[in-house]
């Protein structure tokens, strides 16, 4: 009996503490969005911050979406030559680039590269009052430390999925054409004739609404470091990078449906 | 110095990107900068079977339109099948719609196959003559039932 | 009679079911130096964090500058940490930029003098704090005591009425130590500031302090001169001069009881 | 915070009263340096100057740098109290020529 009640409870607390850290989490994201309104973003660290995520992402992103491109394309001619719809290679592998796997794949390597970077960035920063500092100093460290992060992440990841999709077509012409030895005329009218503007429009709202989650969420876990983790220390920061890690990729995952499951 | 080299890169990157978001949008998406106007024609088929919104167009193996709208006619038990072109193609009042396939598994697409007539058709008008889905299914069950027989 | 400039009446603050601080009384008059002495766990850092306004207590209130600090306006806040210079114990310099940078932030944000005015008193502040020629350096290439000075060079480049400063000689050589304990007297002589000083190195205590409050288990346990405090009749602070543990020892039963975890029941 | 500006010789001099802080310092050191740039000689005089911060002392920097360029004197004259130890903190002092008074200066000049 007092086994079942204590399993309950247990599920109460964890139920609150988790609608807790959604709200704290909505309220964390208003602020930095109202802090817009309230003064100057500094464009040298919006900048610097797009040179980070947006730069220095770019030869993974390529290299991923190369091969990406190439192991998709390699399986829809294995699945295509059976049906003898080998001629339609060109539009399956620049739909589901450009619709599903461009976005994702992006937002995955931001996560891997980006987000621990910037999650144990902030972690360590609140564990040397950092934080405490800019408070100290006046400056409102939503505008000055999270907005420019923000507004980067929110830029670049559509446009380094729009270089995802376009080297993982490449990569697909790679295999089909050269490899398999499909007509490359056949493959680029798949892929030109195929893909809609709808379909770019949709590939394009995915990545930024994965840009938001992405970046937002490792913002969150560092910033609450204080509050969400046990130990302060090294451990805490370590943790609170793989649940920020984790998180986001669920959490894009499952907008990723969401924002499918809309468009379509 | 650094500091100018890392603008200069970010630049860069600005370039490249917004580059390849344009030529995804318009040459591969197609979306069209100067839209130069579309017009729209109407088919009646009997069956419309399989054929979806957003479907292709094509005359002469050329993708040139795009299916509007699919609707049914209650009164004349029809398909109204809408269908949007762009106002440089021009097509002979005495074409032929048809509803076809690509390939065994692929879509449904409407083909027009032009006729001989010197005059256009205009804005809304419609076709005489149309061509209905061939069903597979209903081509296999007619081959297999011939064969019992 | 001074005006204090800082008045802390009946300050509670709690963590969980832990009372931290328990009704704690104090004022700080201009252009003095008050050192906030306590242990590891006496609320020091809590009571510090209180006034800087980066917690809020249980109950109770502070007056800085006339302004209660917990129920301030934020342009009101914003104000008086213009006036406010903050010491933190490791520096609290931001990471991802260079000395000067860090020196130089709360003038580029809350001030709109000229670049070249800025640069020259950033030299001017690691000069007096002994760093000339350390501007272009990350906070990750500086040494502990080095950080501190950085630290403090950022916390007075507004020239505050007002400084605290958090743990200055803790971590660091005893050469080092004294060096700063000078730094914060000439701060106090040269600039006119008044200083909070949060610590548990007695040295630098009797050497800096004008008035010395003792923080014991979240409890104000003396106030006074330095002389005063050195010859205060109670036990626990003498037990702090002196360098006693002040715990309390049990034998036999209970120490036999507490090894053997049993004391909780 | 006032400023006057009285012709004494061949001098300009500048009397600062008050406090200087980072309120006025940029405009004070505006004023000073179009002083110099139609090539005056400067005497500034603290004498009734009862603060000035880092910001002040750093426009001042920039205003003596300013005479430097443009071949004019600069005179800080009747520094006491809280400047003359803001002068010593950061020893300024040993930069800027010091006097007790106008007349020192611009007699000998």
């Amino acid at each position: 009996m007092n086994a079942l009640f204590n399993s309950v409870s247990n599920l109460g607390a964890a139920t609150r503490k988790n609608i807790d850290s959604i709200g704290l989490a909505t309220l964390f994201l208003l602020r930095i969005v109202s802090s817009l309104f309230t003064g100057l973003v500094s464009f040298k660290q919006v900048i610097k911050q797009i040179y980070f995520i947006g730069n220095r992402s770019l030869i993974v992103i390529i290299v991923a979406a190369l091969f990406t491109g190439m192991v998709v394309a390699l399986q829809f001619y294995d699945t295509l030559v059976r049906f003898g719809s080998v001629d339609l290679l060109g539009s399956a592998v620049a739909l589901s680039l450009i619709k599903e796997l461009g976005p994702v794949m992006t937002a995955l390597m931001v996560i891997a590269r980006v987000g621990s970077a910037t999650c144990s960035e902030i972690g360590i920063m609140r564990n040397e009052q950092q934080f405490d500092a800019l408070d100290c100093m006046a400056i409102n460290s939503y505008r000055y430390v999270m907005l420019p992060r923000l507004l980067a992440a929110l830029f670049c990841v559509p446009m380094l999925t729009a270089v995802f999709d376009l080297v993982g077509i490449g990569g697909g012409y790679i295999v089909g054409v050269h490899i398999q030895g499909e007509s490359p005329g056949a493959y680029i009218q798949g892929v030109m004739d195929t893909i809609s503007f709808k379909d770019v429009l949709v590939g394009q709202i995915k990545s930024l609404v994965f840009g938001l989650f992405i970046m937002w969420i490792p913002l969150y876990y560092g910033f609450y470091l204080h509050l969400n983790q046990k130990n302060m220390g090294a451990e805490g920061v370590s943790n609170g990078t793989t649940q920020a890690v984790v998180m986001s990729a669920i959490i894009m995952l499952f907008s990723d449906y969401i924002v499918s499951s809309l468009a379509l | 110095m650094k500091n100018n080299y890392v603008n200069f890169l970010v630049g860069l990157f600005v370039l490249f990107g917004i580059g390849a978001l344009v030529f995804m949008s318009i040459t591969i998406g197609g979306a069209s900068v100067s839209n130069s106007g579309n017009y729209t024609l109407v088919a009646k088929f009997e069956n419309s079977s399989g054929l979806k919104e957003g479907a292709f167009v094509e005359m002469s193996g050329v993708r040139v339109g795009l299916i509007q709208s699919i609707n049914y006619d209650p009164q004349a038990y029809e398909s109204v099948v809408k269908i949007s072109l762009d106002n440089e193609i021009t097509v002979p009042d005495d074409s032929i719609a048809s509803i076809r396939t690509s390939g065994i598994i692929g879509d449904r697409f409407v083909k027009i196959s032009t006729g001989g007539s010197e005059v256009n058709m205009a804005d809304g008008e419609e076709f005489i003559e149309t061509e209905s889905s061939i069903s597979i299914e209903e081509l296999i069950s007619k081959y297999m039932f011939s064969q019992d027989k | 009679m001074v005006k204090p400039i800082i008045t802390v009446e009946h300050l509670f603050a709690q963590y969980g079911d832990t009372h931290v601080l328990k009704d704690v009384n104090l004022e700080v008059n201009p252009g003095e130096i008050l050192v906030v002495m306590g242990g590891s766990g006496s609320g020091k850092s809590t009571l510090l964090n209180h006034m800087l306004g980066l917690k809020t207590p249980t109950s109770g209130t502070i007056m800085i500058d006339g302004v209660n600090i917990f129920t301030a306006k934020n342009k009101q806040l914003r104000n008086l940490r213009k006036k406010m210079g903050v010491a933190f114990q490791g520096g609290a310099l931001l990471s991802s930029l260079t000395v000067a940078d860090n020196v130089r932030l709360p003038l580029e944000h809350n001030t709109s003098l000229d670049t070249q005015t800025i640069d020259i008193m950033v030299r001017m502040k690691l000069e007096l704090m002994n760093m000339a020629g350390t501007g272009h350096l990350m906070p990750s290439e500086l040494s502990g005591g080095m950080l501190k000075r950085a630290g403090l060079a950022r916390a007075v480049i507004m020239d505050p009425k007002l400084l605290f400063f958090d743990e200055p000689s803790a971590g660091l050589d005893p050469t080092t130590a004294v060096e700063l304990d000078e730094l914060i007297l000439t701060l106090r002589d040269a600039m006119n500031m008044t200083i909070v000083v949060v610590t548990h190195e007695l040295e630098s205590v009797f050497k800096i302090a004008d008035r010395v409050v003792v923080l014991f288990a979240g409890e104000v346990v003396a106030n006074g001169t330095v002389d005063e405090i050195r010859n205060s009749p109670d036990e626990r602070i003498q037990n702090m001069i002196n360098r006693q543990p002040n715990t309390q020892r049990d034998d036999g039963e209970v120490y036999l009881n507490r090894l053997l975890n049993k004391d909780k029941n | 915070m006032n400023i006057e500006i009285e012709t004494h010789n061949n001098y300009q001099v500048v009397k600062l009263y008050g406090e200087v802080d980072l309120s006025n310092s940029r405009s004070i050191k505006l004023d000073i340096i179009k002083l110099i740039k139609s090539k005056n000689n400067i005497i500034v005089d603290f004498t009734h100057l009862q603060y000035i911060d880092s910001s002040g002392m750093a426009s001042l920097v920039e205003a003596f740098n300013e005479a430097r360029e443009n071949d004019t004197e600069f005179h800080i004259v009747g520094a006491n109290g809280s400047p003359l130890q803001v002068l010593q903190l950061t020893r300024l002092n040993t930069v800027f020529n010091l006097a007790d008074s106008v007349s020192a200066v611009s007699n000998n000049g």
